[in-house]
This record gives structure tokens, C-alpha cells and sequence, in this order.
């Protein structure tokens, strides 16, 4: 293949600010406005200041707009509301990773010559619609005529890579649930973060509620107890439960690129990114492996090389876990564990907890900061420029210099990956 | 050898007929179900319609109470689950499709790698191209068949 | 502005492929089947050749696969039906402008260094809502809360434009009605288009049906009588009327971009990109002016000082001609004529014909090639390949040589716009 | 001063109310209507709500028979056309709108310059927080007015 060869940049790109809306229901919100947010956010990252007029161009990742608003040119409007009318705006979609996909648009912008100072983000509002409408939209990610035909809904179709992850390999429905009591106590140190509660704070509250109504007080030994109870975790698709899910969220995320040379007329502290991958995928049913993302491997394995690391030189991630079963999928994907067992156990033995060897998702990952889809992938540099910067509060990774860090992000059930690479020079 | 386009169209048209049709390269070979115009392996797109005998194993499933429209209207919801799944056909392509003839209360029973034929779900109507009339729209679906 | 001097790519990009599916009513083929269609054609438009393994990136622009077929990552479906399966695949959405969009993002790629040889394009399919449905799905391109709340739809913008332009400059209906004649006689010369037919064809078919059902056969005198006719030319939105706006068609188009390097090993005859601008802008209502479309004219100043030519310089262009007035508005913003009569009436004094000083739309546009509204600004790149190669068979522009040409892609009223330039070494 | 969040709810509230709102910068001063939360001119957020008097002139217009989906619900067809049109407010700012008052039927005869004041119409009802109770949904109009 003679002309894949070459996959390094003409021009290094640095991240010189970072923000991001509350993520959570956000009510009389619209997309712009949840954008205009997280902008105002990002613009007070920026350590020595960023004069809007001063930005070139705008990406804006986004799935459906289209569906949970009826509205096209999401792009555009975010443009107009924070003041860049007169710019390019453009909108990206690659499903659920609309919004590294929007990066990386702003990563080549800049790389091509074309723009020195480039705005990247995603925004989704996606709580407009009822649950039924929300399934239906969210199916929608699926190849509608060939998969969701046959009753896969979107979730279902993780159930169904969980399933045959746990027949392969034997490994138990507990170890799924403890990456989501994992990201549950992350996500309780996000003040930004969809739930801000930690699973036993959740169970604590469903205690109360329970006594405030005169019901029957349920007595749960502990955390699995509680994810195994089908009253308060109902089943969505077998074998994943309630919590096996992550939220309906509204929200919003962006990052300030700037070229290399020109990153420290912006900070002192640039986060630059070294390496960028992105994967399409058939459908589930067209794949060689139920058990794995291989559009993740192929972004990952481009990531790598173009950044010249491999997986054990990365300090932390933020991966995808729309559902539980999805983050066990990634640590092997990217090479952090072997698939399988060792996989699907370092949730629960501790090694992607932020004291652990190999922190993941200290941002309370999809499962508790909250997936709004077209924003979640931007969401992730955020978390990373915090991390990497010691920016991130009572949630930073104790005891770590975070030099080089990563982020991975899934378009739907694996037919698109993007996979970047950061460094703190 | 039918010389219906290789569109979804067609395909959905050949369900109605009781037919499973895969496409196949008639450059190496290669089988595509369900059916795509241009072989994936080696680029080609001359394809020709081959069907399928229907046969096939379970290679994944999920139990869904909270559908799609489509399975709600049907009447399936939280305490009427469906089962969806991916079968494996004889000849070598997956597929997605519902999944007939198992106990969708007790998932723990169903086991993946179990036989299945090819079976039709009739649901709604619609037509094949605009101005033509509504016939009665057929999903694909796959039922348990009784192990020897 | 010190970060917004440079425009320059650091890398030259070609075209060396070009290919569009027929346009027009499709019953039976979704967009990805669209897409192979017109992948096909392209293949066959690389004088040695291409390997579908070769390409390493795809750009997809649509504005609504979501509206018209509940189907998100239109561009994975279509990056599997042709066979790259495996490559990057993104949607762009900039509304009606999203074809060149795609094209942009793949200039980027490539100058940027990460692609050597990428596919972008654009498809579109909009024939499965009735008339009303279709009308609410294009006002989705408007700002639904500010703009389509107080009832404009798409074409009634463009009405509200063409009446402050007569208004302005006392020119009359018959001018933008010329535009509409140009463009079908151009047409009717373009197998692929949706309307393979001049308004005279036009004209005898309606007179063939009135006397096969037995009705009064009209005696139009002309063109313009026809166009004035009530019944034939319904009004859409006052002033325009049926045949003052383009068709809702179905249908794809995309092109092979490759570094400039290797662009001979694809052709003897590539055609280089040398400029490209977007910008967006307000809605109608928040724009200084009701009479020109202010993102197109800083578009064309950025295509311009890229490419380092003028107006003057521009052999001939496929402009955005949703609706009539937006051809004399567009030939006003890209320089070629004053704003005003001598816009208005280019086309009725024969200089933008195909022998005219300046040809304007040769493919015959939107307005008769139809307009797939996030294929259309691909297709413009199609014309423009066949043009600059002799390849236009019929509707060649005669006697000229076509080193340089340019293409401008606006996104719905004008909140959006695309200007690219090529030229033929 | 009214301290409702700059959002284009708190817009459409102020709509129910019988008020067009405006936003203005504090920091140059800029007006905007329909309102933004960031100043277009100058970067800043630091906005506040103004109330408009709902005096204006058309700035343009045009008749529409194929209208949106919510002017069809509300009876508008092509026997039946409606007008909307862009209104610039004598503070100067120029806002979309349906138009009152004028003959539709003849649009030649409706003239761009000619005054005209706001008005509300109520179309169908929404909440502006869910969880809220559904209120009458107040379109911004503007209606001809008698000229002296
Ligand atoms: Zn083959
Ligand atoms: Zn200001």
C-alpha cells in the first residue's frame, strides 16, 4: 500500500484550553446555548487569555441535532452564539464519536497551513424527547435497515457483545458492574459530571426516598448487591442492567488548538497532541470478533505509531464506556490488559482506579459524567488537559507525573473509533 | 439467476418471497449476507444474487424490553421482552435478525451456538417504489429448531 | 489579527477523479446506494486507475439522512458499500453547502500530511417525505427558533432576498426568470441531470399532456409567457415561483484528491486545488444587508488571495443556484458583475451561456441538474473536472481554454459558503 | 431589571408576557433582538434583558402558500397564503416574523418601508422547563398600522 505510509503531521498542534458545559438534564437549554458554556468555560483555561476574534475556525461534533431538535446547521448556530459569525463552521458526525472527530478536523486545519488557532467541540441535547423516541433516535446509529430491523436497539447491541464476552472468555456480569462502581466514584469528584454521586450515594438516596415514601427499606449488603437487585437496576437488554448504561445527557465540550509554534503566546503549559487515529467498521454482524472493537485496534495502532509510543508509556485514559461492557473492550483494544480475563478484572482488582497502575476514566467516565453523544468525545480532552496540567481538583491522579496520556473514543457499537495521543512536554 | 438490482430494496423484496438472498462476488468469491454491491474483499462490484438455505447457529444474543418503535408497536415491552440476536448462517455470513422460539424469560437458558432456521416476521406495510401499491412489509427472523 | 495572515496550504492538492450518480427521483436506493453509484463513475474518471485500498480517508457531506431516513453515520454505510471498510469515514454538515465542506476537510487531510490520496463527496436523499414533510425538513435549515417561528420556510427566505432586491434595484422578475432558462438549456445537455430538459422541452411535454387528457391546449408565446403562466409556474413563496427553484432530487457525487506529488501516477491531465474559503454567517435578519450573501463574498476573498487570482481571472463557474435570485446574488459576490442590473441581467444578455464571457453553470446547475442538498457542492467539482479536461461532451464551453475555474457552494440562506478555485497546469 | 437567563426560553417566555425582548451589551453597548447571550461585537457576556417598543418598518417579505409545518396546522395553504417578512425595530435591529394585516392576496400592493407594531399570536401550547405545566405557545407577530 504505497500510499499509506506516511502518517505524521506537516505541523505540531498543542490544546491550549479546555472547557466544558454541566453535563445532565439540562432543561431550556438548547444546543448553542449548552455550547456558549462550555466556550465560556474553555475561554477561562486559557492562561494568557483568548480574544474570540482571534479564532479561524470552528468544528462542532454532533449526532442529531436533526432528530432532538429538528434544527440542521448546529455548527453555525454555536458560531453565531459565541461570537464567531463570519468563520467557518462545520459540523461533524461520527456518531458517538462526533466529538474527536470534530478535533481531529481542527487537528489537520491547523496541520495543513491552513489555520494557526482553530476551536473544536461537540455539543448534544438530547433529553427533549421521551425514553420510547429516545431509544428509537439513538437506533438510529445502527444501520437501520439491516440491524435495527432486526430489533437491535442500540444498547442491545452492546447486551449482545457482552454476551458473547462473558461466553467466551467465562467471565461474570460483576465484573462489568464494577467498572461502573468505579467510574461512579470518579464521577462523584466531577462537580461537572452528569451524576455526581458515587453508586453507594445513589443507594443511600434511593434509601431515603424509600423512607420518605413509607416503603419497605431495602437492606443491600453492598454495591453488587444493590446493581443485582431488578427492582432499583432493571434489566434494558439482557444481560445489561440500568446502571450498566450510561445517562441520557445533555451537554457540551471544546478545545482551543493552536499551532506548535505559537502555543506558548497562550500558556506556559501546552498539551500537545502527538498522535491521531480514526476507524470505520461494518456492522456488528459483518465483524470477525463479537468480543472486541476493531476499529478501536486500527485507531489505536495509528495513534501509536504516529506518536512513536506504545501502550505501556501511557499514564492515564479516558476510554469509552457508554456501557460497562465497552470499557473492558478498550483497555484490551489498546493494549493496557490482556482481553479476557485480566481485561474484564482490573476494574475490580483496582488497577484503572486513580490510584492504580493504569488510571481510566478518573473523569467519571461516559457512565457517570454523562453521554451526551456528539460532546463526548471532546469532553475527554477536557479531562485530559486537567489531568495532565494537575488541573483536576480532589479527582487528579495522586502521586503521577501524567507526561503523555490518552483518549479513545466509539462511534456507535464500534463502527467508527478515534483513538489520540497527548503529551506535557 | 435473478436479475433483480443488488439494493436493500431487492433484498427486502426476496424476503417477501420467502427468500434469503445473499450477494457474491463473482470475482473470488466472496459472500456477503446480507447483501451489499461491491465485495468488500477485493473491490469488485460485479455481484450476483445467490439465496441462502437459512440455516445457521446462534452466535450472540440480547433480550430487549425497551425496543424500537417498531418492536413496540409490535407489543413487546418490559413484560413482553424479544429476543435479537446475530446468527451465523451455514455458508459463512452473519446476520442480525429477531430470534423465534426461545424463552425470552429465562435468558440464562439460551444458549449461544444453538441451531436456527430461517423464519419471516410480518409487520406494517410498504412499497418497493413510490407509486407502487403497499404489500405487507417481511422482516427476516430466525426460529429454534428441535435438536436431535 | 496576527494568527489569521496565513492561507497557504503546505501541501498542493489535485484532483484526479470525478464521478456523480444520475440525479433525480431514485426510487428504491438509499444513500449509500447513491454513493456507490457515483463511487463508480469516479473510478471509472482515473485515467490509470485506482484501487479502492489505495484510498485512505473518506469525507461524506449530507445535510439529513437523519430526517429522511432515521439514519445516523451515513458515512460509515457509505465508507462500507464501497469497500473501505476499515478507513476513517466522517459526515460533514454545513446545509446545502456540506458537499464542499467534505471536499475542504479532504484538502486538509492531505495537506496537513496525514493522507496521501483521500475520497470526499457528498450524497443526498430526499424523496421518501411528501411535499409538506420535505418543506418542513428544509426549513430545519433555517434557525427554527428565530427564523422558521415566525413562518419563513427555505424558499420563502430566498423570496424575501429577491423582493429587497427588486426593491433595491428596480430589476425585474423576468431577470431571475432567465437565470431559470439558461440553466435548463444547459441541462438539457447533461444526461446525469434531473431535468435532462430546456424550458421549451418543458414547455412540450406540458402541451403533449394537456392534449392527451383533452384540456385546452396554452398558446404561450414564449419562454417567459410560460414562466408567467399561473397554472404551469405555481408561486412557491411571492416573488418565485415553481420554476425559480430547484427540484428536490436524490442523488451523489465525489472526487479523488490526491498530493500534489503523486498526482501523476493517478493522470496526465490532474486538475490542483489552489484555493479554498468558508465563512459563516448571521441569519437573514441579523446581516447588514438583504441583497448579497456576505459569508460567499468572504469565502471568494480567502479562495482568492489562496489562489493569488482575481474574478477577472475565472474562466468559467458552477455557482449555487437553489433559487434563481442566488445566481444573480452569487455573480455579484464572486466579482464577475455589479451588483445590481448588470448581475441581473447576465444571463438574459447571454453572458454567462456557455459561449458567454462568462459561463456560469454549465451542468445547469441546481436548478436543472438538481439539487441533492449535501451533493451538490460535490457535484460542482464533477463539472468542473470535465470542463477543465474537455470532457463536458454537448455542453463544452467552446472555444476556450479552461485553466482556471471556480466553484461556490452556499449553505442554506446563505449562513454558510464555500468558494474553491482550480486550476489546469 | 429582569434577571431571567439570556436564553431564547426566557425569550419565548417574555412572549406569553406581551414583551419583546432585546439583550444588551454592557460593555459596548450593542443591541440584540431576537437576543444572544454573547455580544457579536465585542466578545463580551456580559448581557442584560431590554424590553423593545415594538415599533418597526418591513424590511422585506414574501407571500408563502407551502408553508411550515405549524403555519399549515394553523389553516395557512396556497388558497390561503401568509406573509412573513423581516421587521427592523427603530432601535435597529431586525428581527423575523409573521405579518398582520396585509392583503395576501395581492402581495404587489404590500410595500417595503411600510410601519408596522408588534403583536403576539398564540399557536399550540409548550413548557418551558419539563416537569412545568404546558402554557399557551406565543408567537411574535407584527400588524400594519393605520398610517396618518
Ligand atoms: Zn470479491
Ligand atoms: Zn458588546
Amino acid at each position: 500500500m504505497p500510499y499509506q505510509e506516511k502518517r505524521k503531521l506537516g505541523r505540531g498542534v498543542a490544546m491550549v484550553g479546555a472547557g466544558m458545559s454541566k453535563f445532565g438534564v439540562r432543561n431550556g437549554l438548547s444546543n448553542r446555548e449548552l455550547f456558549v458554556e462550555a466556550f465560556e468555560d474553555m475561554k477561562a483555561s486559557v492562561d494568557k487569555g483568548i480574544d474570540t476574534k482571534d479564532i479561524e475556525a470552528l468544528w462542532v461534533g454532533n449526532c442529531g441535532t436533526e432528530i432532538w431538535e429538528s434544527q440542521l446547521v448546529v455548527a453555525v448556530l454555536c458560531a453565531q452564539w459565541i461570537g464567531m459569525t463570519g468563520k467557518p463552521a462545520t459540523k461533524v458526525e461520527a456518531a458517538c464519536a462526533s466529538g474527536s472527530a470534530a478535533v481531529r478536523q481542527g487537528i489537520m486545519g491547523i496541520a495543513s497551513g491552513m489555520y494557526d488557532v482553530v476551536l473544536a467541540g461537540g455539543v448534544e441535547k438530547m433529553t427533549t424527547l421521551p425514553t420510547n423516541d429516545t431509544t428509537t433516535a439513538l437506533a438510529s446509529g445502527t444501520d437501520i435497515s439491516y440491524e435495527a430491523s432486526g430489533g437491535f436497539t442500540f444498547p442491545g447491541l452492546y447486551a449482545a457483545m457482552a454476551n458473547a464476552y462473558m461466553n467466551e472468555y467465562g467471565t461474570k456480569i460483576e465484573d462489568f458492574r464494577k467498572v461502573g462502581i468505579k467510574n461512579h466514584d470518579n464521577g462523584a469528584l466531577n462537580p461537572n459530571a452528569h451524576f455526581s454521586a458515587s453508586i453507594t450515594d445513589i443507594m443511600g438516596k434511593q434509601i431515603a426516598k424509600c423512607k420518605e415514601r413509607g416503603q419497605s427499606v431495602p437492606n443491600w449488603a453492598d454495591e453488587l448487591e444493590f446493581l443485582d437487585d431488578p427492582v432499583f437496576n432493571p434489566v434494558i437488554a439482557w444481560p445489561m442492567r440500568l446502571y450498566d448504561c450510561s445517562p441520557v445527557t445533555d451537554g457540551a465540550a471544546c478545545v482551543l488548538l493552536v499551532a506548535e509554534e505559537i502555543a506558548k503566546d497562550f500558556t506556559d503549559n501546552p498539551i500537545y497532541i502527538i498522535g491521531s487515529g480514526q476507524a470505520c467498521d461494518e456492522a456488528l454482524h459483518g465483524r470477525d470478533t463479537l468480543i472486541s472493537v476493531p476499529a478501536a485496534k486500527i485507531a489505536a495502532q495509528q495513534a501509536y505509531e504516529m506518536a512513536g509510543v506504545g501502550p505501556q508509556d501511557v499514564k492515564m485514559a479516558e476510554v469509552h464506556d457508554c456501557f460497562t461492557v465497552a470499557e473492558v473492550m478498550a483497555v484490551a483494544d489498546l493494549g493496557f490488559f490482556r482481553p479476557g480475563e485480566e481485561a474484564a478484572r482490573a476494574a475490580g482488582e483496582g488497577k484503572t482506579a486513580r490510584d492504580g497502575i493504569k488510571p481510566i476514566n478518573t473523569s467519571g467516565g461516559l457512565k457517570s459524567k454523562g453521554h451526551p453523544v456528539g460532546a463526548s468525545g471532546a469532553a475527554q480532552l477536557v479531562e485530559i488537559f486537567r489531568q495532565m496540567r494537575g488541573e483536576a481538583g480532589g479527582r487528579q491522579v495522586p502521586n503521577r507525573d501524567i507526561d503523555l496520556a490518552l483518549t479513545h473514543n466509539v462511534g456507535a457499537h464500534g463502527t467508527t473509533a478515534v483513538v489520540q495521543i497527548y503529551e506535557r512536554r | 439467476m435473478d436479475e433483480r438490482p443488488i439494493t436493500i430494496n431487492s433484498f427486502e423484496q426476496f424476503l417477501t418471497e420467502g427468500k434469503l438472498m445473499a450477494t457474491k462476488c463473482r470475482h473470488c468469491g466472496a459472500l456477503w449476507c446480507p447483501p451489499r454491491p461491491v465485495c468488500n474483499k477485493c473491490s469488485s462490484s460485479e455481484m450476483e444474487w445467490q439465496e441462502m438455505s437459512g440455516k445457521g447457529k446462534l452466535a450472540t444474543f440480547t433480550i430487549i424490553g425497551v425496543g424500537t418503535a417498531l418492536m413496540l408497536e409490535a407489543g413487546y415491552n418490559r413484560e413482553n421482552p424479544y429476543c435479537a440476536g446475530i446468527v451465523e448462517l451455514e455458508e459463512g455470513p452473519k446476520i442480525s435478525a429477531q430470534i423465534l422460539g426461545v424463552d425470552t424469560s429465562n435468558p440464562e437458558n439460551i444458549n449461544i451456538g444453538i441451531p436456527l432456521q430461517k423464519d419471516f416476521v410480518q409487520r406494517g406495510t410498504f412499497s418497493f417504489s413510490s407509486g407502487l401499491k403497499k404489500v405487507p412489509k417481511v422482516y427476516l427472523a430466525f426460529r429454534t429448531v428441535e435438536q436431535k
